[in-house]
């Protein structure tokens, strides 16, 4: 919380510093020189020397301590520290710590000696703490607090002191042909950039979170059963049970979905891409307005109600017309990859319409021209002319479909269902990856058993291929797109 | 914190629901606790994080923790764990209201489910499609079963009470299998040819697929069928009908017991920890009458409830 | 023209006639009217190209130069705001008649734009895309024939002979443009339009060009917009003056150049204006 | 002459007119342009069939049935002892289901000896009576002793045979509702007393285990304090990013990686960002489980990619004169693109904006592990206390036992998809609002 | 300017010294040489810009115009492709010296452009935009002041006065024109560089705009690209002829379309090529 005061405190020295920066920059301004930047990014360089080496010195100046106080408090460990392990007694006693700083000041003065003692006080004020938490750390942790609190102390002074110097050096600075505006600017650019890596951290803040579980996984089953595994049957983990030990071969899962999400571009990519010539080539600007906010409110439904769609309706539908047609055995299952492609395949039209769309009408007109002035009809320009030369932008939509189909899971769910089975008949069950993930993420299972830690190895898998995908339609992007202009 | 943190088991939710709210409206003082669904593996795994206030305080389970759970637990610092036994839950089969009775013996689902059965001495891949082809009294159905899928602790009950109950050693060994893991392993291998159909989402997922397959035969827990007795109608399984009362009494064979785990660390500190799980062990809760017991939990007998509630009481740990 | 009627023969014949005293007329505009929505862009223009003559359309920039040439295979109907009036007869056939097939009409006026606009194919499939689409090559063999003798007589089948199958678009701005000439000759048009065809081209490339409308109107009749009157005087025969949609005067090049009826003429060849 | 004349006209006769296949082209154009028409008219009508099967199934949840029944407040059950004055507790705990029970009694004339006819009643009245008419005594004690018309909640059963969702073909021992209690519903409805009004408890509401008195309100303030936290967080990033992407950065393997990245994330199953999530906010930095503000954190990560990736098509349509302007006139490149370009490309990432958000508004999967999928019946009063979202309202209705919250599902997809089409309709008219004008 | 040490001032006054014998150069390029990527645009410019007298820079399209012509102002900064040699001067200071500001040179050096740009704003805002970021005006009154002397000065002040809060985009190309003139004077340039300012114009808005352009050659110096040489005739002191990137000939306007001394130049004059 006391940081939290200090950085209000900076900022507070900031803004001072802006407003006597920029007015002493209005007063310098006398006509003679041309000022080189206007007064207000004079007081924005000043707020920002006043503010941001103190917040960064705070920030670090925190992380510093805590790090310290972690090393001050293992070094403060007995031997027998009487828990499981040193790391859960350093814990043990940094929560009590915290603990202690809910107490009245008289409490602490008179801390108790033994944990029996202090804890009902503690539980009074809504601290919880595990009970075999050991006497011997109720000192440690008061003398840890003094000891924070000195650094903190500390620290707020030296990053109050900063702010000052930085908002003296700042004013000092202004000067008719000192160039704040650029230094603001740059400053700005940095955090443009910052902003920009953020995709990049949640890259690595997804690897991260299932690296180590994945690890764990690849610890108990090799790589070869899973990479090239075609039995998918993880069984429960009931821990020494007969046959607990399952299989987890990635390969059915993988067929499952890239034949689902297959089958589901099969039905998008044609309905969508027509839907999308129709409105860039033929509709009027009134109908276009009309139809494709309706078609993207296909994309809006929850995948729910396409899942329930497809199990209630669609997939009994199939199964009863198949077996009107084969006279009587019905060659569909209800749940099938047909039905879940198709279903998908809905939910996707709208993805490849809209995308496909604004690529189609962005192929210059002089294509178009060049085509119609040979006397060619409208259908021969688009299937000969503009569809090629759109090809790159479309492949990129498809392949971002195709990115969705792989993502999904609630229709799969509940219109393919969730056998992993090894099949090329697309009238029979299949799973998909993602269907897996969230299962036995979600189930019964032991939580640390590889049934679970499979769903991270999953997940990492997944992540690289459409990684991988990107690439690829990145680099096909990048070729035909400079074919032509 | 001013509030309890439930997760855990999504068979257990919709009873800790019941009591979460009912504890709301009774004690005006403290808020309704909140109940997370995940599973009983996530449920536990967020347990076992550690103590203090951003961990949560109670796990829903419908099976008993595992030692490697307990042990990461404790490694986390969460010594002291407090087992709670609420009752249990039955399993059944059901089909569409509208179709015949049904009365099954586990060595039907295990000649009908089984990945492969002994015909003739030879140990074969399971060549039955219809039911009747299994036992004869059974209607000419094409074999459609809707069974727990692998992430649910359903399944192992399954596996063990019916598939394993229903298979044949003997057969087994004399079709020269004769292994004994080998033997178990064979008991509980279900076909994979689109007969036996896994499940992984809730009851009302297979509800809804016998909706639209009539002539599936599904599993379900005692409590869904009893809200949906209008669409489904219940199996015997070996001659006894499933019921609160069959269950209670160790008649039926299928069901399971329910549990969840608290914190003791918590307890005192997290306001409202303490009275909800008092109130959830009183007879109000979970006795024969209770509004669980209506939901469909198989209320334990008498004396367990009581040991259960002394127990807590008592501070007894795992 | 199957359809013709003893009518239209007999006018046929009579403006032959006419024709015959000096050239012969392929195309004429007859109170040519154009409005972009509200906005009018040409006023009543009467115009004759006569057939085997290269026609160039001079004029201030937004004169209406392009608005008319487009008019003259109707590729204006792909704007919808345009809105043509007046009658444009090709071999005294109103092609702006219902009964009229623009695709047709596009076959036989062929067009080549200011920027040269190469399909991304490859330079024979440029070429090839025209007789395709109408069905002009019966085997493989004719549709080699049909393309060599199109770059042929579009001058540039010596610098691609050896690159038939790289794309068009790596050629060079003036390589592209011929080949866009190429392309349109590939359909064996009656008519080229052509507008502002060398103005994306570099000076040695306009001089091919240029030597090549030349030698075109052996066998087709051309009209040509341009905004260099340097251009209009190097290679063409007629020479028509638009100013703020109107068209102020129409006659010989040498005539124009040298003794223009019109003071607006005289102004803007001799620089006054534009 | 003639001879000449002939001729002529021969010559002038164009070429024999060519057979360029105009009749099969047309056809061809025709057939064309019906698939196109085609495709469009199989999208909307699967539109169609999805919007009629929820509409069809949910509207009814808009309506439920309640029984006006005059209460009387009885002192002797409500507060035997008269102790209120000194312990509020007792108004609060105090037995109101049998005062509910005894006006209903009263109402159908039963006899309350009569025990196994009253026990036919047990299910006739919602559980939630007893907070109904608590709310009742505690917010006006005065009403104790008096007797008031309150429209009580039917239970969740009595409401769907209310509404004729029961088949009442059914065996009586096989369905919810008994003869009986049809017969009573029959005559309440006769004497006007049980009706159907608009189900204002839909929307607010917390969750219940009981369908009657389970609502959206909780869902609803989740899912609005993670809209405005995703608005506040993912559109300045996404915008920051997107500038220093199409107007600073060189193009080169910076941009390409970033560009890969944002692909990527873009088609990283949602579930993926719920581990992240789980990771980063709650274990490593702590945050509270079931909390608005880490629901909203982690939708943020998934709708950064969309609203990147469409802001920055935006601004590469601005046209280059307008920078050019900027520049020319010694504007510096920061002022250009924050004085001009993003103005003009506001409307392009306003619809990204809004489509990101649509999406965020949908997803269930990412809330799954960090709790949000829970059951929460107190409203929250900050983004920091335990919430739900619309989806997860929707998905945990799905999972229920009772037949009554199918209804309710429906209903939510309808709010939710009316919530959508509302996101839909602001970016378009914004959208009109600021289109540029050159 | 401040920091110029002892030696530049020298130099500046001996140059001063230099020019009062005829005019003061006001910038001056050096062996001006521009790479877009690969491809050479310029090579070895050298050219004295003439303080308040209109330079005009001709020659076929392609040539190097624009590119020359935004190295004045450093506008290919913003072209990444772009890399500029040579040495360029703003009164003696080198522009691509890094302690130059490019912001500050561009608001000394102005730049009008080929379409008239005018921002979606106000008429007003669009003249008011250049000052603001300058920080030119003390005051709202200080304010009005320039927006209406800049607009008078190029003569459309009476034609907007009672619009001036109407958007900018609302006026004709003619009077966008103009007012994006107004626009650069506003920030009170030295020079103003214009690249092809009446190309979208019509006749008569052209006739107006040349018009201006005489008279701000009172007070500012102007360099024009134009692709008419009628228009340089009639605007410019001085003619600058390019060819494929090369500076053929330079001089004064009179002489070098009476008698050019380079072959190139009288060729394309006399409408030999372009
Ligand atoms: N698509 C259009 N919509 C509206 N107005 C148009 C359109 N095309 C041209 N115009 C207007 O019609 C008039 C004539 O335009 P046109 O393109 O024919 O001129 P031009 O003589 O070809 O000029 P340039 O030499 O610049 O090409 C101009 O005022 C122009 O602004
Ligand atoms: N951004 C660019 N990238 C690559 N090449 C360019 C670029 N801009 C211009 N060029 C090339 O540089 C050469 C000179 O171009 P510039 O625009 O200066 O010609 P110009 O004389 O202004 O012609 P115009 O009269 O057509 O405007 C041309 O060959 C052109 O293709
Ligand atoms: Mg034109
Ligand atoms: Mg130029």
């Amino acid at each position: 919380m006391s940081s939290m005061l200090v950085l209000a405190i900076v900022v507070a020295i900031g803004i001072g510093a802006f407003i006597i920066a920029r007015q002493r920059a209005a007063a310098q301004d006398d006509g003679k020189v041309k000022p080189h930047s206007r007064a207000h990014y004079h007081g924005w360089w000043a707020f920002l020397l006043a503010t941001l080496p103190a917040a960064l010195f705070l920030a670090l100046w925190v992380i510093g301590s805590s790090v310290y106080l972690n090393s001050h408090l293992h070094a403060q460990m007995p031997a027998q520290t009487g828990v499981a392990s040193e790391p859960l007694a350093v814990s043990l006693t940094k929560s009590l710590a915290n603990g202690l700083r809910k107490l009245d000041p008289q409490q602490v003065a008179s801390l108790p000696a033994t944990f029996a003692e202090l804890r009902p006080s503690l539980a009074a004020k809504g601290v919880a703490l595990a009970t075999d938490t050991q006497d011997y750390m109720i000192s440690i942790a008061a003398a840890a607090n003094k000891v924070q609190d000195t650094l903190g102390l500390v620290g707020a002074v030296a990053t109050v002191a900063l702010s000052l110097a930085g908002a003296a050096y700042g004013i000092s600075q202004v000067m008719p042909r000192a160039r704040a505006r650029n230094n603001v600017e740059r400053l700005m650019l940095w955090g443009l950039l910052g902003a920009s890596t953020i995709a990049i951290l949640t890259t690595i803040g997804i690897v991260l979170s299932m690296l180590f579980q994945t690890l764990n996984f690849f610890h108990r089953v090799p790589l070869s059963n899973f990479f090239f595994g075609t039995v998918w049957d993880p069984r429960f983990a009931a821990a020494g049970a007969v046959g607990s030990e399952g299989q987890f071969g990635l390969i059915p899962l993988l067929a499952g979905t890239l034949y689902i999400a297959f089958v589901a571009l099969l039905v998008a990519v044609p309905i969508g891409l027509m839907s999308a010539v129709y409105m860039a080539e033929y509709a009027s600007p009134r109908v276009r307005a009309a139809v494709k906010p309706s078609l993207e409110l296909l994309a809006g439904i929850p995948t729910i109600v396409y899942g329930i769609f497809a199990l209630v309706t669609l997939g009994p539908f199939l199964r009863d017309l198949s077996a009107a047609l084969a006279g009587g055995t019905s060659f569909i299952q209800a749940q099938s990859i047909l039905t879940a492609g198709l279903v998908m395949g809905v939910m996707l039209i709208p993805v490849v319409s809209s995308l496909s769309d604004d690529i189609i009408t962005a192929v210059p007109r002089a294509m178009r021209d060049g085509s119609l002035g040979l006397g060619a009809t409208r259908s021969e320009t688009i299937k000969r002319v503009i569809l090629p030369a759109a090809l790159p932008g479309i492949v990129g939509a498809i392949l971002l479909t195709a990115s969705r189909a792989i993502g999904e899971t609630m229709i799969v769910v509940l219109a393919a269902g969730v056998a992993a089975n090894l099949t090329l008949n697309p009238f029979e069950a299949m799973t998909t990856i993602t269907v897996k993930i969230v299962n036995q993420l979600t189930g019964d299972l032991e939580f640390n058993s590889p049934q679970t830690l499979v769903a991270f190895a999953l997940g990492i898998t997944l992540f690289a291929l459409t990684l991988v995908m990107n690439i690829v339609a990145l680099y096909i992007v990048r070729k035909y797109r400079e074919q032509y202009e | 914190r001013d509030q309890v943190q439930v997760a855990g088991s999504s068979t257990v939710l919709p009873y800790a629901k019941i009591v979460a709210e009912q504890f709301g409206e009774t004690f005006n003082k403290f808020k309704t606790p909140v109940v997370e669904s995940g599973g009983s593996g996530a449920g536990i795994k967020e347990f076992c994080k550690g103590v203090g206030e951003n961990t949560i305080d109670i796990a829903n389970a419908s099976r008993p923790i595992k030692k490697d759970e307990i042990k990461s637990c404790q490694d986390a610092g969460v010594k002291e764990i407090q087992e709670v036994k609420i009752g249990y839950d039955g399993i059944v089969f059901a089909t569409d209201a509208k179709g015949p009775d049904w009365a099954l013996v586990p060595a039907d689902i295990y000649k009908a489910l089984a990945a492969k059965i002994v015909v003739d001495g030879k140990l074969v891949d399971n060549p039955n499609t219809k039911w009747n082809q299994v036992n004869a009294k059974l209607p000419a159905w094409d074999i459609a079963a809707y069974i727990p899928g692998e992430k649910h602790g359903t399944r192992e009950v399954f596996e063990t009470k019916l598939l394993d109950a229903g298979c044949d050693k003997a057969a087994l060994k004399a079709a020269g299998v004769t292994d004994e893991k080998e033997i178990g392993k064979t008991c509980i291998a279900i076909r994979k040819d689109g007969k036996a159909i896994d499940i992984d989402g809730d009851y009302t997922e297979t509800l809804a697929r016998i909706d639209s397959n009539k002539t599936g035969v599904g599993v379900f827990g005692l409590a869904f069928y009893e809200n949906n007795a209008d669409k489904l109608k219940v199996a015997t399984v070996s001659g006894i009908t499933p019921s609160t009362e069959t269950i209670a009494k160790g008649e039926y064979p299928v069901s399971r017991p329910l549990f969840f785990y608290v914190k003791k660390a918590h307890l005192g500190v997290v306001p409202g920890l303490k009275e909800y799980v008092d109130f959830f062990l009183t007879d109000q809760m979970i006795g024969p009458d209770s509004p669980l017991a209506e939901y469909g939990l198989v209320s334990a007998p008498e004396a367990e409830r009581k040991g259960q509630r002394e127990a807590f009481d008592a501070g007894k740990t795992m | 023209m199957n359809i013709m009627t003893e009518k239209t023969l007999e006018q046929a014949v009579s403006s032959q006639m006419s024709a015959q005293t000096n050239e012969m007329i392929k195309m004429r505009g007859d109170k040519v009217t154009v409005h972009y929505g509200e906005k009018q862009a040409l006023f009543d223009v009467n115009l004759d190209i006569r057939q085997n003559q290269v026609t160039a359309l001079i004029g201030p920039s937004g004169c209406g130069k392009s608005t008319f040439l487009r008019c003259l295979n109707r590729m204006n109907d792909t704007i919808d705001s345009a809105k043509v009036g007046g009658k444009i007869t090709l071999d005294q056939e109103d092609i702006y008649d219902p009964k009229i097939d623009v695709v047709e009409l596009r076959a036989r006026v062929g067009m080549v734009f200011q920027k040269p606009n190469p399909f991304p194919k490859s330079i024979y499939e440029n070429v090839a895309y025209g007789p395709r689409i109408h069905g002009l090559a019966k085997s493989k063999a004719d549709m080699d024939r049909i393309v060599e003798s199109s770059l042929q007589k579009a001058a540039i089948w010596n610098e691609v002979k050896d690159r038939l199958h790289e794309p068009g678009t790596g050629l060079s701005g003036g390589q592209q443009q011929r080949l866009c000439i190429a392309r349109a000759i590939a359909v064996s048009p009656e008519v080229i339009l052509m507008d502002e065809p060398c103005s994306a081209l570099d000076p040695i490339a306009t001089a091919k060009v240029e030597e090549l409308i030349d030698e075109l109107r052996q066998n087709y009749t051309i009209v040509i917009v341009t905004h260099s009157m340097q251009q209009a005087a190097r290679v063409s025969q007629r020479t028509a003056m638009f100013h703020l949609g109107y068209l102020v005067e129409e006659g010989a090049t040498d005539k124009m150049f040298t003794n223009p009826d019109d003071k607006r003429t005289q102004d803007y060849i001799t620089g006054r204006f534009g | 002459m003639t001879d000449v004349t002939l001729d002529t006209v021969a010559a002038s006769v164009p070429q024999a007119r060519r057979d360029i296949g105009l009749k099969k082209r047309y056809a061809a154009e025709r057939r064309f342009r019906l698939y196109g028409v085609l495709a469009i008219l199989v999208g909307l009508a699967f539109l169609a069939v999805m919007l009629v099967s929820i509409v069809g199934k949910g509207y009814t949840s808009f309506w439920q049935t309640t029984i006006t029944l005059p209460i009387t407040f009885d002192e002797k059950v409500i507060d035997p002892d008269n102790k209120r004055a000194s312990d509020p507790d007792v108004l609060v705990t105090a037995n109101y289901p049998v005062l509910a029970q005894r006006a209903l009694m009263e109402k159908l004339g039963i006899d309350p000896k009569n025990k196994p006819m009253a026990a036919k009643l047990k299910g006739f009245l919602s559980e939630g009576a007893r907070v109904q008419l608590r709310n009742v005594a505690v917010s006006d004690p005065a009403v104790i002793g008096t007797t008031r018309n309150v429209e009580i909640l039917a239970a969740a059963n009595l409401d769907s045979a209310f509404k004729g969702q029961i088949d009442l073909s059914v065996p009586e021992d096989r369905r919810k509702v008994s003869d009986q209690q049809v017969e009573w519903m029959n005559k309440l409805k006769a004497e006007g007393a049980m009706a159907e009004h608009f189900n204002t408890g839909l929307f607010t509401f917390g969750a219940s285990s009981r369908p009657e008195t389970s609502g959206l309100g909780v869902a609803i303030i989740g899912s609005f304090y993670m809209m405005v936290i995703v608005l506040l967080l993912a559109l300045p990033i996404g915008v920051a990013a997107s500038i220093y992407l199409e107007e600073f950065a060189k193009k080169g393997r910076f941009t390409d990686l970033i560009e890969v990245n944002i692909n990527n994330l873009a088609a990283v199953p949602s579930i993926v960002f719920g581990l992240l999530g789980l990771a980063v906010f709650v274990n490593f930095l702590g945050m509270p489980r079931s909390a608005a503000f880490v629901g909203g954190l982690v939708l943020t990560l998934m709708t950064l990619p969309t609203i990147i990736i469409a802001t920055r098509a935006a601004l590469a349509a601005v046209p280059p004169s307008i920078r050019s302007a900027a520049l020319g006139l010694g504007a510096s490149k920061m002022q250009m693109v924050f004085q001009h370009v993003l103005p003009l490309a506001a409307p392009g990432i306003l619809t990204g904006t809004i489509i990101g958000l649509a999406r965020a508004l949908g997803e269930t999967a990412p809330l799954l592990l960090i709790g949000m999928v829970a059951f929460v019946a107190d409203y929250p009063t900050t983004p920091f206390d335990p919430a739900t979202a619309l989806p997860v309202q929707i998905y945990m209705w799905a999972n229920e036992a009772e037949r009554a919250f199918v209804e309710r599902m429906s209903g939510a997809i309808i709010i939710l998809l009316v919530f959508l089409m509302a996101m839909n309709i602001t970016a378009i008219v914004l959208r009109r609002r600021f289109e540029r004008r050159w």
